[in-house]
């Protein structure tokens, strides 16, 4: 085995110089909280809590004090993705700040064989979850041995068929991950919010409801009310962030908080409250985490949950509440609510992306949607400044669906292409497609009318609606006669395989994890919903609908195989780089803008949060911002 | 024990009474127009007619029970109290001494037992409510007095039945409860509104002793309603005719059935069916027409419309009382103008 | 003379007085009730706005402009003041002063008195088809220059006129209304009439049904119902959807009413009569019962009614109602169903001023009614 | 007494039976499963999850089994072992997902019960006693206002106005600090000053009917002759009214406790999901709309036994309180 040259390696090598230098000078300190715990002998003392080497943590700003209550909201008891992002963001790795970087964490290095197949891991010494017993690499087998069992309906990586893996343990502390066939995104996995799924099951806790190491499971199950002992499996130990994880107050965990009050079904109110074994420090050798307890009130009322950080009742928070239209609400709130307003870098590329369908099963349609020019055609019709200013005040830029400014794989030509109004290209364009005029509007060559329906979910984003009212009227003026249908979400999803839709519209995911998630860059997967039945082909699901795609489409597919399966990320990149490059030629959908900042609004006494934060999904926001080491300065 | 007043002293006297409802969109109606009446003790006043004559609307007058949208513009209701005379035509309705009137000096029995009493409440506890308001006797005594007078109005088990809702009972007993509440506090006058019209023939008669003896031994007076003349002669000692708000005839009960004055009483008697051979019988005469609305009287006499004999004044001169014997007075032109078709 | 004949033609004549004072007497006991009058101009009012919605609206109501998004009410001025001091009649709108606040994401509005722009009465307009039939190109308001801004009531937030869409959701609003009760009366007068008039088992299990139907919550029967729908249905098919959902429910008190009243009419001598005569069922029914209670049934629809409008606005809030880009009351309660509305442009909620206004009136006017057709039913 | 409660038994069996296949039937109408939902509800708030996942749980749960079959399973579980099935959103037995909800639902409905009661029967009397003043007009209109505005606009505006005049946030039934607490009487009141608002809107929402009812009736009982008889004894006029008609008046109007109590709990689901009250309604409506077949089926048919029974306690307390009806006598 060699040390693979992975980025994140430099890091890892760099903070465990840091450690080596000023551990043993340390007196390392805790939440005053704790201190009556560890005299009343309860708790051990702090040093042996911690691991041999703790993760060492820089401050955003500054060393913080312990104490406080970070309160926030869920929107109804099934938000566990704010748990997730909040409490939860802790896997094997984690991405650095800039997103730009896989970083060590409960894993202190790791090292990736030549043929990509081989991820070794090695884990701190003397790692212990919640309840002071040890982490080992025997709790990392075990999820993955869990998880691989066919009827257990958890999924990731782990359950891939294309690239099955198993886990073998080296000793206490080292494991590796060993697959079929090379696998080139196995860190950014291990390193995004699925990440905590291998990391999330205590062996000894869980294996009593695994009918493999406990004969009773079955019958326990039964006992408890359940059917199988899946089910009961899920309830007591449910895998990666699972809404029910939360309702169980035993289940160990190697976060910053652990639950106090659980979410369980009728929780009005959840709350965490710091995990006394915890094993980050700060520079000065402080146990993480600074502040004592988060506190997460259950609503299903939005307009609760905004009226709640009007009236400063929120102490940080994004999710549900920081939309475009209540900005100048929060805006002029900040003075009396006592909190300020940080930005969000969105990672989406786009407000809003216009998929005609190449799939269509109607022939002449098809044929079309897959005209480049008519494509093009459509983009100069919409006057995007117009857009911009009357949805988004003025926030923003015309933009394609292409990798925002903020990526290395940023292009401007691809980001800026056909985004002029200009009714004149426009009309060339449709022409130039086969499209003839009669009258006002434009029809098929052969005379026959074209209505383009376009389906919609309003109840998704509310900006949608009011943009595709827009457009309907922009591209009606240009001679296209649109029918806006808004339909039930559920219908969106069952009508992709049937293929008859005219075309669907999504926001622009992957503007930063272009490479996790190029849907609009070639069809990846089932939201690429301009090439359903390509995709179908590409990933082997629904084989009946399946068709084999365009030669361009076939180039990208083959690209992004080899990049899945490379270990090195300048190979993965370059990969990248010649898909979207395809892609730029093809011009598969149609962008309106580029989503201008979101916003965070956090309390003013509330210290150490970057600004402005990077948002997205896979880097789970705020997570990556090491809320651990947040805390609340004194007034 | 209720005093027993001088007899030739009225107990109530009703003086130049008349009754008018208004509403909100039309003219005031005239229900009763300048009635006289007066009540001693011991004794009964009749008051008969036809529906819609005036004379319910006459006794509810008196004790000041008419809907909101009656007035009394004229006349005086005078009743003794034993500490002088009390106008009430001046009297608020809701007020305190109208109140300690009803039921305690005047009370009333009415003419559908079943929905003159509570449906929700027991016969008992209607009765106490009475005692225990007019004579501030706690629960217990109230509903001993009630048992003793359910008793003496003929109620069988009287203290069961006290527990019982009136749909429990029958007709003649829910009267006999109605008519034992009314004498609760042993008023001094007591107001029938046709108590006995919704019973049957012999129910009827027991009633109608009951209240005759009971007037005996309370020594009270009692203005009976009624429409029915067979009623009228068994316990009637004074009779007042009433058509269309007007009295058109009153005096003593035989002197009125022997001479009757008016041609309404007239016709009135002679639409009495009466016992006697077949052959003999003459066929009844019933009054033509229909009593015309209050709207349409004339500001004569009322009966103008109907009357066989009206002539030149009657229907714009309203006939003035006429004394036809002692204590025998009618209104009707003929009488004054001692017309040329003497009356029968 | 006791007894007078009476000629044929004497005998007809009562009749005809009596129909005539009946409808008089309930005419005046209508009137008795002043709220009820008020309300009935009003009603009728309501429903003139959504007849003429075309005429009355000054604008489009999806006509947009990104210059005037959430700009607040203009209100119509009469009066003009001269430079002599001095007043005339001239109906205007004052324009705005805006600047936008990039922090803040939104334009800011102030009504500048200054700027004087002229309404015109009559004004005339792009053609346009009144109540779908009536070619027309006038309007009764306008302004002159089409980049004047004319939002008497608001802008939205995409500074669409809020007047304009008012009145357009008007017609959608009542319509549904009316439209469901005429279906829930047309189920309610069929089930119920037959159910007493005929009794025995079909009363009961009707009646057993109707029970059951009304002891279910509604908002799960809507949910399902509306879920059901098939979606790729156009905005036209779900609002008739839409309103047979809600007739659905709404048919049961119907059904109970006009039940109640064949039970309580078919005991009534003049029925008796008619069937002694031999008269069919149905010529017995439609000729005898349904005219003796039409007024009760005009009172309980009235009064079904503002369910129905209340039932459009729960279901659109619920986001399985009617949905944009269909203008409703129910729709724009929805748009402004949120805190930022209530803080910045409260003028938003005027729709909810129309629903508390009509279902008042229609209330009143439905109690009115049956006041005056049966005093002393229920 | 006894035939007749058997008699409402019987019939209110059948009702629940009847009430279940309904519930069934409702949650079995949208096309799609729960799974489809799923998937889109993540993607909605920007997350997402793994296809193979998805998959899995196809599996687990077994969609797709005929009707009648799915119908079986679930109520012989329900019957049987008192089993509502598994949510699937929750991951979580149905169970343990209801009951505490449901006695919120429960306790909050009995409130505005109350409190319809307290605001209609004041108004309701006045508007008969003075029928057509002003008084009567006023009164009504105010009685109506609950009525006319939708709840959810009410409540909205509610907790906005409590926000800007008392800078407190109503939603919830505690605050935070009071959530988990043991009751106390610093608890009762918190409870109360953040109940009273969706108590207020639910109550006001059936008001106006209730005083429709009350006034009609008692307009009705005003001119009857016991009423006459009442101020013949000489008793003051408002215990004339009190006693007698309002009393008579009272009994239809415990009838309606049953059937308002379907208009509140559709209405509870409304105003539970504007201000954040932890009761059935945003459960309910969370599982219809994400196809939670199980939760949803259980709920809707928990709310129709709620219904039922609270139409039996209605008919019972007429009985109780009408010698009429408790002695059969028509």
């Amino acid at each position: 085995m060699r040390m693979n040259h992975l980025s994140g390696l430099a890091g890892a090598v760099a903070l465990t110089a840091i450690v080596a230098a000023a551990g043993p000078s340390w007196a390392q300190q805790q939440a005053p909280m704790l201190d009556a715990l560890v005299e009343s002998g309860e708790l051990p003392p702090v040093e042996e809590r911690l691991p041999a080497n703790p993760l060492v943590v820089e401050p955003v700003e500054s060393i913080g004090t312990y104490g406080g209550t970070w309160r926030s909201a869920l929107r109804g008891g099934l938000d566990n993705a704010w748990i997730a992002r909040t409490v939860a963001y802790d896997g094997l790795v984690r991405y650095n700040r800039e997103w730009d970087e896989i970083i060590p964490n409960l894993a202190e290095s790791w090292e990736v064989s030549e043929d990509s197949r081989t991820y070794t891991f090695k884990l701190r010494e003397g790692l212990k979850w919640n309840n002071g017993t040890p982490f080992t690499s025997a709790d990392i087998a075990f999820a993955v041995e869990l998880m691989s069992e066919p009827s257990y309906g958890a999924g990731t990586f782990i359950k891939n068929p294309n690239n099955p893996v198993t886990v073998e343990v080296i000793d206490e502390t080292t494991f590796s991950f060993v697959f079929e066939n090379p696998n080139g995104l196995i860190m950014d996995d291990l390193a995004s919010v699925n990440g905590f799924t291998v990391v999330s099951l205590n062996k000894e806790y869980c294996s009593q409801f695994y009918p493999k190491y406990n004969p009773d499971a079955e019958a326990n199950a039964q006992a408890a009310g359940f059917q199988t002992w899946e089910l009961h499996m899920q309830d007591r130990c449910s895998w990666a962030t699972e809404t029910i994880r939360w309702a169980n107050p035993d289940l160990p965990m190697m976060n910053p908080w652990m639950i106090e009050e659980p979410l369980t079904g009728d929780a009005t109110r959840t709350t965490f409250v710091r995990n006394p074994y915890y094993w980050k420090v700060d520079t000065e050798g402080n146990q993480l985490p600074y502040i004592d307890r988060l506190s997460m009130r259950v609503s299903d009322s939005l307009e609760e949950i905004t009226l709640m950080a009007l009236n400063g009742e929120i102490d940080f928070q994004d999710r549900h509440i920081a939309t475009v239209a209540n900005q100048p609400l929060f805006f002029d709130g900040q003075e009396a609510g006592d909190y300020r307003l940080g930005a969000n870098v969105p990672s989406t590329s786009n407000t809003l992306v216009l998929q005609f369908n190449m799939n269509h099963v109607d022939e002449k349609r098809r044929e079309l949607f897959q005209n480049k020019d008519f494509r093009i055609g459509v983009s100069h019709l919409l006057d995007r400044q117009e857009i911009i200013d009357v949805v988004f005040t003025g926030q923003g830029e015309p933009f394609q669906v292409a990798p925002r400014p903020e990526s290395p794989f940023y292009d401007e030509e691809f980001a800026k292409q056909y985004t002029e109004f200009d009714p004149d290209a426009a009309a060339a364009a449709f022409e130039a497609a086969g499209l003839v005029k009669s009258g006002d509007v434009y029809t098929f060559a052969d005379g026959t009318p074209l209505q383009i329906t376009i389906d919609l979910i309003a109840s998704f984003r509310s900006e949608w609606v009011d943009m595709m009212e827009l457009m309907q009227l922009q591209l009606e003026a240009g001679g296209l006669d649109i029918e806006l249908n808004n339909i039930d979400r559920t219908l969106y999803y069952d009508k992709r395989p049937l293929g008859d839709y005219d075309a669907q519209i999504w926001q622009g995911d992957g503007g930063l994890d272009v490479v996790q998630e190029p849907r609009y860059y070639f069809p990846a997967n089932g939201e690429s919903v301009w090439a359903f039945r390509w995709q179908a082909w590409y990933n082997g699901a629904n084989p009946e609908i399946a068709e084999e795609p365009a030669e361009w489409a076939r180039n990208q597919m083959d690209l992004y195989t080899q990049l899945r399966a490379e270990g090195d990320p300048e190979v993965r990149s370059d990969l990248m780089k010649q898909i979207l490059e395809i892609s730029k030629e093809n011009f598969p959908v149609i962008g309106v803008s580029l989503p201008g900042n979101g916003y965070y609004i956090a309390k003013n006494n509330m210290r150490n949060i970057a600004e402005p934060m990077l948002h997205a999904y896979l880097f789970p926001t705020p997570g990556p911002y090491d809320p651990f080491q947040w805390y609340f300065a004194a007034e | 024990m209720p005093q027993i007043p001088m007899a030739d002293k009225p107990l109530l006297t009703v003086r130049n009474m008349s009754i008018s409802f208004s509403s909100p969109d039309e003219a005031d109606i005239e229900a009763v127009r300048q009635v006289d009446l007066s009540l001693t003790p011991g004794k009964t006043l009749a008051l008969v007619g036809e529906s819609g004559c005036g004379k319910s609307v006459t006794a509810r007058a008196v004790l000041r029970l008419l809907d909101k949208n009656a007035i009394i513009p004229s006349g005086e209701i005078l009743f003794d109290t034993g500490q002088g005379a009390v106008d009430i035509a001046r009297l608020k309705p809701d007020s305190l001494a109208m109140r300690s009137i009803r039921g305690a000096e005047i009370s009333m029995i009415f003419q559908e037992p079943m929905s003159s009493l509570s449906p929700v409440h027991t016969i008992g506890d209607q009765i106490d409510e009475f005692i225990i308001l007019h004579e501030r006797l706690s629960p217990k005594q109230a509903r001993e007095r009630t048992v003793a007078l359910l008793d003496q109005v003929g109620v069988p088990g009287a203290r069961d039945r006290a527990n019982a809702y009136p749909f429990e009972l029958s007709g003649g007993l829910r009267q006999r409860a109605m008519i034992a509440m009314a004498l609760a506090c042993t008023p001094k006058l007591l107001i029938a509104d046709e108590p006995t019209t919704a019973l049957d023939v012999t129910t009827q008669a027991q009633i109608l002793d009951l209240l005759r003896q009971l007037q005996d031994d309370y020594g009270m007076a009692m203005l009976f309603i009624t429409h029915d003349l067979g009623v009228v002669a068994e316990v009637a000692d004074e009779i007042a005719v009433m058509y269309l708000g007007d009295v058109v005839e009153q005096g003593d009960v035989y002197e009125v059935f022997r001479r009757p004055k008016h041609p309404y009483t007239q016709a009135l008697m002679n639409s009495v069916p009466r016992l006697s051979r077949k052959a003999d019988r003459k066929r009844l005469s019933p009054i033509k027409g229909t009593v015309p609305s209050p709207r349409d009287r004339p500001s004569g006499c009322a009966f103008t419309s109907r009357c066989p004999h009206a002539f030149a004044p009657c229907p714009a001169q309203r006939p003035e009382r006429t004394q036809v014997s002692a204590g025998h007075v009618a209104r009707c032109h003929l009488l004054a103008h001692e017309p040329a078709e003497a009356l029968a | 003379m006791a007894v007078e004949t009476i000629s044929p033609a004497e005998a007809a004549a009562p009749r005809k007085i009596r129909r005539e004072s009946q409808l008089a007497l309930m005419w005046r006991r209508f009137r008795q009730h002043q709220l009820a009058v008020v309300s009935l101009w009003l009603v009728i009012t309501f429903y003139l706005i959504a007849a003429l919605a075309e005429f009355l609206a000054p604008t489009d109501p999806s006509a947009y402009s990104a210059r005037f998004t959430y700009a607040p009410p203009q209100g119509l001025h009469l009066f003009l003041q001269n430079e002599d001091g001095g007043w005339s009649f001239q109906p205007h709108v004052n324009g705005y002063k805006s600047e936008v606040d990039p922090q803040a994401m939104r334009r800011t509005f102030v009504v500048d008195p200054e700027v004087v722009i002229p309404v015109r009465f009559f004004a005339p307009s792009e053609p346009y088809q009144l109540a779908g039939f009536i070619p027309m190109s006038v309007k009764l308001m306008g302004v002159e220059g089409p980049r004047d801004p004319f939002y008497i009531l608001g802008a939205d937030r995409l500074g669409r006129d809020l007047l304009s869409r008012l009145i357009h959701g008007t017609r959608i609003s009542l319509s549904i209304g009316l439209a469901g009760v005429t279906l829930s009366l047309l189920f309610g007068i069929i089930i119920g009439g037959f159910a007493g008039f005929y009794g025995g088992w079909f009363d009961s299990a009707v009646m057993r049904i109707v029970e059951f139907i009304r002891s279910m919550p509604t908002i799960p029967l809507w949910l399902g119902l509306a879920a059901a729908l098939p979606k790729d249905w156009t905005a036209l098919q779900t609002y008739f959807a839409i309103t047979i959902i809600l007739s659905l429910i709404g048919w049961t008190e119907l059904a109970r009413v006009v039940r109640g009243r064949f039970l309580s009419l078919r005991t009534e001598d003049f029925v008796t009569a008619a069937q002694l005569d031999g008269a069919s069922d149905w010529r017995i029914i439609t000729r005898h019962m349904v005219p003796s209670f039409t007024s009760h049934i005009i009172a309980a629809a009235t009064l079904a009614i503002p369910g129905m409008i209340l039932a459009e606005t729960a279901l659109s809030f619920l986001g399985l109602g009617l949905q944009a880009p269909i203008v409703s009351w129910g729709t724009l309660l929805q748009e402004a169903q949120n805190i930022r509305t209530l803080a910045t442009a409260p003028w938003l909620l005027a729709p909810g001023i129309c629903v508390v206004v009509i279902i008042l009136a229609l209330n009143f006017f439905g109690d009115g009614l049956r006041d005056a057709a049966d005093p002393h039913g229920r | 007494m006894l035939r007749f409660i058997i008699n409402r038994l019987i019939a209110m069996v059948l009702t629940l039976w009847a009430v279940s296949v309904v519930a069934f039937a409702i949650i079995q109408l949208p096309p799609g499963d729960y799974l489809t939902t799923y998937v889109a509800t993540l993607n909605s708030n920007g997350d997402r999850v793994d296809p193979s996942t998805i998959e899995a749980l196809r599996q687990q749960y077994g969609f797709g089994e005929p009707f009648l079959v799915q119908y079986w399973k679930w109520i012989s579980g329900i019957v049987g072992r008192g089993d509502f099935g598994q949510s699937f959103e929750w991951k979580a037995p149905v169970t343990t997902l209801i009951w505490g909800r449901l006695g919120n639902s429960i306790l909050i409905e009995g409130l505005a019960v109350f409190a319809m009661w307290t605001i209609a029967l004041p108004i309701g009397i006045y508007a008969a006693v003075r029928k057509y003043s002003l008084g009567d007009y006023l009164a009504t209109i105010g009685g109506f206002i609950g009525l006319a505005v939708p709840n959810f606009l009410m409540a909205l505006v509610l907790m906005y106005l409590s926000f800007v005049w008392f800078g407190t946030t109503i939603g919830g039934l505690f605050s935070p600090e009071f959530e988990n607490a043991h009751w106390s009487l610093p608890r009762i009141w918190d409870f109360l000053s953040r109940a009273w608002a969706p108590v207020l809107v639910l109550a006001t929402a059936g008001t106006a009917e209730l005083i429709r009812i009350l006034r009609a009736n008692l307009l009705d009982e005003l001119k009857k002759p016991y009423v006459t008889t009442a101020r013949a004894k000489g008793l003051p006029e408002w215990k004339v009214i009190l006693k007698y008609p309002v009393r008579v008046a009272l009994n239809p109007l415990v009838s309606t406790i049953g059937w308002l109590l379907p208009t509140l709990v559709s209405s509870s689901v409304i105003v539970s999901v504007v201000l954040n009250l932890p009761t059935a309604g945003p459960l309910l409506l969370r599982s219809l709309t994400s196809q939670d077949m199980y939760l949803a089926g259980a709920l809707i048919m928990l709310l129709g036994v709620l219904t039922v029974i609270g139409t039996l306690v209605s008919d019972l307390l007429l009985a109780w309180i009408d010698p009429r009806i408790r002695y059969g006598s028509k």
